[in-house]
């Protein structure tokens, strides 16, 4: 059985949920519900560590769906890199479903919980698979399935407020047209190669110079790769879509989606295409950086003057995506790596901070705006320290995971003779202490409404202990993540230079 | 609609054949063109058609929503099922052959089973969609 | 025998642990106001047993954490640290005795959170004082920001806010944009992030670059308040007035141009700067900052407004000694940390001594009461006297290293700058006692002046007059760091 | 020139309905027509990989025990089958929301829906706003 299990372990991180999400679609009792989705959760976490550990004896694995051989078979490839958003989705996950077990009721009608926790697996299931895939339209399928499962999600918001159903279309409508776009470039580009596996592609481009169809098809698919990864300036469906939909589904998308979605964009640009190649050194240099620079201003500027809590946190998150695609466009292996370190810590800062955002609105049970967080963090002491904890470490505060990403980050720019760069990205993060400031400041030092009698959960708050205790330990001993995202980043960009 | 004879009985007469032409579509699905995605959009067809001349509490009434659930989780099931008894008997995922005694017997299982999931699915996808629709202007216009 | 890692850890944990023990003494005020001088006297301890340590030659190190290849967190003592590690463990004892009288004279709230925050500072530059590495000097350098803050929103209301909101702006702002980067140049250009006693960016760092980087660092330590990003420390001033002494005489601004100092002896090394004058700009500023700042202070009649601009221009004496880029005036600076803090901690004493006693921080409020505070303003004068540099104040000895040193750099204007400096000085110091002592009462106050206030400032002014006789030891170790 | 171009004249069509369906999605205001503009940027992808697959003169990939027969690659075709099911889904899940959208807000044009968001955000801003702003005493 064990041998069974490791041998098959690439495709059960993925059918692990999607075939669960299919049995609790049946299950009419909401607790039981909740309990299943929390083992599959835990089990695909376990399954995830123990592809961790079989990656780093391996290098790589490479699963053949069907039995058929790649190239021409369905292939899931695990290697060092993919790896890294393979663990961020699985820990994120079992660790919102916890804490999903309060907040979900108080949101979607009882009627539709089972649902709810069915299209959350599915959701999970299509990350995972997005990530682990090998195949070039293979991951199109995935990309659909997680986004239209996240927009049902997004929509299940609508029950509590109708912006909810704004936000799911035009997270819906953004999103295909963004999958679509990738499937012309993946069409292209088996136009003029013949293949569809990833790995295959690439040798194919390799001998392929100078032909326009090639550009287009690479144009086609980055763009659409950047709507779904929320990339400036095609974010404008985050915000909504984060802000509005239901508290748990916030903090599940916040911390994963965009993170397959920027991973898949690492991938395209560094290992199916050359990065010694003009194309995309000047795709790096000429579109992703200055677009990255943009995200880190727009973003941190919006959200200062952003009223409403969740979407100030999308706002952030759209700057802190800059940062990733930041570290991606420098293009050297430190920088590449520094992007991985801030794909892991980011998911697990947004994750705390939509936490503890979440769980005080569903104490006070209003949406959360500047205004009425005013005193709240004298209400619930547990649920502000970490909400301080998790803002210092947005704010790249030492000794917290953010400090680490942010430091990385940062040597790989000034490495680069990037001075400058550096200089920037420091400025949008001091930018940043002025959002998390102001909130700070209204939670600790307004005077708020009395006599709230706030009895904090524990199964609302242990979930964010555990993830700001993460915060706070890959900032002290960082070498895990520091070590996993600079093997990732030797093994994509190691075989080309 | 139902007071309309022609419709009614039309509808009576076409119902068998379109499910039997959708078993034929889903069977021969192995040696000619066919399968399940086809299958299942006939299939549902029939039901939706019946939904559509007799009213949607009659169409409810001879394919419940929760008969549609179930089997729209079924179809799903059965093909995973596939994928994970050929991992349990020591291949991959969906590997057909080990199914059988010999491989073209594997492999002739195998496809079977998964193109009935997908029929399945796909014809309960289909009629859920319809439900949904077809019951949502009726909520509406109670309000 | 006790290691020297011991030691170390004696000295930097005692504040830490009445950080954390503090809280939890809330209920029993006397038990809790204990235990401040009472880690003063602990860390104390520590700090002066690696003061002997290092003075026989020995390094105390300590590795306490690995975060990640090449980054990690530990203490190394170097010469320039274990005297201001002194100073600041010294000083903590007096500055700790007399928040327990300032804070009950004055009735403030929220003491428990005052005392936790006062530990936590003073944890945060020992840290400083005894890192082994720019990383770890960034981190506690970060932490001391944020561990002050409370202290100077500690009264609540919408001035402290705003003031807190200034200080937090302003030192977090320049040290994350430019201190950060510039550490961060450092280790990219060495390859690690470690210091040594004559300097590491020799031969890695192209001559034409180090003004460039110079600057980086010069403006990313706020906390040394040249001239452009000196506004937070005035701003500070609406904190209690023993936040003020621990502010601008003991943790932060120490810490500041201890990190000054130490970038530029252990970092650029004295050499690399004399031989590439890279820090000549920086004499110029410095200069700039310690006259213009001398000249505003006069026209500020509150008492701890005067003092805070002081307390720039001084430390731009600091500033300058390290610019000056030469042995003698390195240690001048030096010594001008310890003399400074013990004579500025002492008017900073008095200061509140007079809000507390007497409900006055106007200094034109002064006139006359000199007699029914005698003893208070005799301290006064004493530190003046310190801060002016006159013998046998131990301020005479900075004061007359740095000028030595300024002569042997051959930068014979700042030699000019500091006896002007020192005119002025002499004007807005002596002002507060002259008042206090030959001008006529225009009204009469009662006075009600605790004990637990007098006794630290007696002490410290005391302090101001030993050190004159006790600067061996210092000096010998201010020689170990320039040789 | 004109007869190298118009040899390919499906590609024309694709890119013809391509553009016609973003520019709906993107031009219209009514949530409808964006649903059906993005179905027909969908097809035209259709399209496009079916123009891929098909080789002049070919048959459908069944073996039929004729040597030499030219097929046609049934690869894309399966592919697009895969991308009409997600591109069903999409509509139906589009549909739904516009419908519900539709009860929610009595109206399915953009510019009214986001009028009464903006009333909604502001009024839930403007609700709150007495409490701040006061500091702890």
């Amino acid at each position: 059985m064990t041998d069974i299990i490791i041998k098959n372990l690439p495709i059960l991180v993925v059918i692990c949920p999607l075939m669960m999400s299919l049995i609790v679609v049946l299950i009419p009792y909401n607790f039981l519900s909740w309990v299943i989705t929390l083992s599959t959760t835990f089990i695909t976490f376990i399954f995830s560590l123990l592809l961790y550990q079989e990656v780093y004896l391996h290098t790589s694995i490479s699963y053949a769906l069907g039995n058929w051989a790649p190239p021409l078979g369905i292939e899931y490839v695990i290697d060092k890199v993919s790896i890294v958003p393979i663990i961020i989705i699985s820990l994120i996950s079992f660790i919102t479903t916890i804490f999903s077990s309060k907040i979900m009721p108080a949101e979607i009608n009882s009627s539709s919980i089972s649902k709810v926790y069915s299209l959350w697996l599915l959701a999970i299931a299509g990350l995972i698979g997005l990530v682990t895939t090998g195949d070039a339209f293979n991951l199109f399928v995935f990309l659909e399935i997680s986004s239209l499962a996240s927009v049902a999600l997004v929509a299940m918001g609508g029950q509590k407020d109708k912006q909810g159903l704004v936000a799911a279309y035009n997270y819906l409508v953004l999103g295909a047209v963004g999958a679509t776009l990738y499937v012309i470039g993946v069409g292209l580009l088996y136009g003029i190669t013949g293949t569809l596996n990833l790995a295959d592609l690439s040798k194919r481009i390799a001998e392929i110079n100078d032909n326009k169809a090639l550009i287009a098809g690479f144009g086609f698919m980055i763009i659409g790769i950047m709507v779904k990864a929320a990339v400036f300036p095609l974010h404008i469906w985050l915000p909504r879509a984060y802000a509005y939909a239901p508290s748990a589904v916030s903090v599940l998308l916040a911390a994963t989606a965009t993170k397959a979605s920027l991973y898949i964009l690492a991938r395209i640009l560094f290992s199916v295409f050359d990065i010694s190649d003009t194309l995309i050194i000047n795709t790096l240099q000429y579109v992703i950086l200055p677009l990255s620079i943009l995200a880190m201003f727009a973003g941190t500027i919006m959200a200062i003057f952003e009223k409403d809590i969740k979407r100030l946190l999308a706002h952030s998150s759209i700057a802190q995506i800059g940062y990733i695609t930041l570290a991606f466009a420098i293009g050297t292996k430190a920088s590449v790596a520094a992007g991985f370190i801030h794909l892991f810590n980011h998911a697990l800062i947004k994750g705390a901070l939509f936490m503890a955002i979440t769980s005080m609105s569903f104490y006070i049970n209003k949406r959360i705006t500047i205004n009425n967080l005013s005193g709240l963090g004298r209400e619930m002491p547990i649920t502000f320290v970490c909400f301080v904890i998790c803002s210092l470490s947005l704010a790249g505060i030492p000794l917290t995971a953010g400090f680490i990403s942010k430091l990385y980050i940062i040597k790989a720019s000034i490495s680069a003779d990037g001075i400058w760069i550096a200089m920037l990205i420091l400025a949008s993060s001091a930018l940043s202490v002025v959002y998390l400031w102001k909130m700070i400041e209204a939670l600790w030092f307004h005077e708020g409404p009395k006599n709230l009698l706030i009895k904090e959960n524990s199964l609302v708050y242990i979930p964010l202990l555990i993830i700001t205790f993460l915060n706070i330990y890959f900032g002290l001993d960082a070498s895990l993540v520091v070590n996993s995202s600079f093997e990732a980043s030797e093994q994509l960009l190691g075989a080309r230079k | 609609m139902d007071k309309n004879p022609i419709l009614r009985i039309a509808t009576k007469i076409l119902f068998a054949p379109i499910i039997l032409f959708g078993l034929y579509v889903q069977f021969h699905g192995d040696f000619g063109p066919g399968g399940g995605f086809q299958a299942g959009v006939i299939f549902a067809s029939a039901f939706i058609l019946y939904a559509i001349v007799f009213g949607l509490e009659k169409g409810k009434e001879l394919f419940p929503l929760n008969i549609n659930l179930f089997l729209l989780a079924l179809g799903g099931i059965l093909y995973g099922g596939v994928g994970i008894a050929s991992m349990l008997l020591g291949e991959e995922f969906l590997s057909y052959n080990v199914l059988g005694t010999s491989n073209q017997a594997g492999q002739h299982i195998g496809i079977l089973l998964v193109e009935f999931g997908v029929g399945l699915t796909v014809s309960n996808v289909m009629i859920a969609l319809f439900y949904a629709f077809a019951d949502f202007k009726r909520s509406g216009e109670t309000k | 025998m006790i290691s020297l890692e011991t030691y170390i850890l004696i000295t930097i944990l005692s504040p830490l642990i009445v950080f954390l023990v503090t809280p939890l003494l809330s209920r029993n005020p006397n038990l809790r106001d204990l235990l401040g001088p009472l880690g003063g006297v602990i860390s104390s301890y520590g700090a002066i047993e690696i003061m002997n340590a290092v003075l026989e030659g020995k390094i105390p190190k300590l590795d306490v954490l690995d975060i990640a290849d090449g980054i990690k967190i530990g203490f190394e003592v170097t010469p320039l640290g274990a005297i201001f590690g002194l100073v600041a463990s010294v000083l903590w004892i007096f500055a700790a005795i007399y928040s327990v009288g300032y804070m009950r004279g004055n009735q403030e709230k929220n003491q428990t959170r005052f005392y936790t925050f006062y530990a936590m500072a003073v944890h945060a530059a020992l840290c400083i004082a005894y890192s082994g590495d720019l990383l770890t000097l960034f981190i506690f350098y970060e932490v001391l920001t944020f561990s002050t803050y409370p202290l100077v929103a500690h009264k609540q209301n919408e001035l402290a806010q705003k003031a807190g909101r200034l200080y937090m702006s302003i030192l977090v702002g320049s040290s994350v944009i430019f201190l950060l980067p510039a550490i961060i140049c450092v280790w990219v250009l060495t390859g690690s992030l470690d210091m040594s006693k004559n300097g590491v960016l020799e031969g890695n760092l192209n001559p034409e670059y180090a003004p460039y980087l110079l600057a980086m660092f010069a403006f990313g330590i706020g906390k040394a308040a040249l001239i452009p990003i000196h506004k937070w420390l005035p701003a500070a001033m609406v904190a209690p007035t023993p936040v003020s002494a621990l502010l601008h005489a003991v943790a932060v601004v120490k810490a500041g141009v201890f990190t000054m100092l130490l970038i530029l002896t252990n970092v650029f090394g004295i050499d690399f700067l004399s031989k590439t004058g890279a820090s000549t700009w920086l004499i110029w500023l410095a200069s700039f900052t310690l006259l213009i700042t001398s000249i505003i202070a006069i026209y500020k009649d509150d008492i701890k407004a005067r003092l805070a601009y002081s307390t720039i221009s001084q430390l731009s004496y600091i500033t300058l000694g390290g610019a000056l880029a030469s042995a003698m005036a390195t240690q001048g600076a030096v010594l001008h940390i310890v003399t400074h803090a013990a004579g500025k901690i002492t008017l900073f004493f008095v200061a509140g001594a007079i809000y507390v006693g007497a409900k006055m921080s106007k200094i034109s409020e002064l006139n006359g009461h000199g007699k029914s505070m005698p003893l208070i303003f005799l301290a006064f004068f004493i530190g003046s006297l310190s801060i002016i540099g006159v013998p046998p104040m131990a301020g005479s000895w900075s004061k007359f290293f740095l000028m030595l040193g300024a002569a042997e750099s051959g930068h014979l204007f700042v030699l000019v700058v500091f006896s002007i400096s020192t005119i002025l000085n002499a004007y807005y110091l002596m002002e507060i006692p002259a008042r206090a002592f030959f001008l006529k009462k225009d009204r009469d106050i009662k006075v009600k002046m605790p004990t637990l206030i007098t006794i630290p400032i007696i002490c410290t002014c005391f302090l101001t007059i030993i050190l004159f006789f006790a600067m061996e030891p210092f000096q010998k170790l201010t020689s170990i760091m320039v040789n | 020139m004109i007869s190298s171009s118009l040899g390919v004249w499906n590609y024309w069509v694709v890119f013809l309905l391509m553009m016609i369906g973003l520019f709906l999605v993107i031009g219209r205001k009514n949530l409808l027509k964006k649903i059906v503009g993005l179905t027909i940027f969908q097809t035209s992808v259709f399209l496009l990989y079916i123009t891929f697959g098909k080789i002049q003169g070919g048959t459908a990939p069944i073996l039929n025990n004729i040597n030499d027969t030219i097929y046609s690659n049934p690869l894309p075709h399966v592919l697009i089958l895969t991308a009409i099911v997600v591109g069903v889904a999409t509509t139906a899940l589009g549909l739904s929301l516009v419908l519900r959208i539709n009860s929610e807000y009595g109206s399915i044009e953009e510019d009214d829906i986001s009028a009464q968001d903006l009333v909604d955000y502001h009024e839930l801003i403007e609700t709150n706003k007495n409490v701040s702003a006061k500091f702890k005493k």
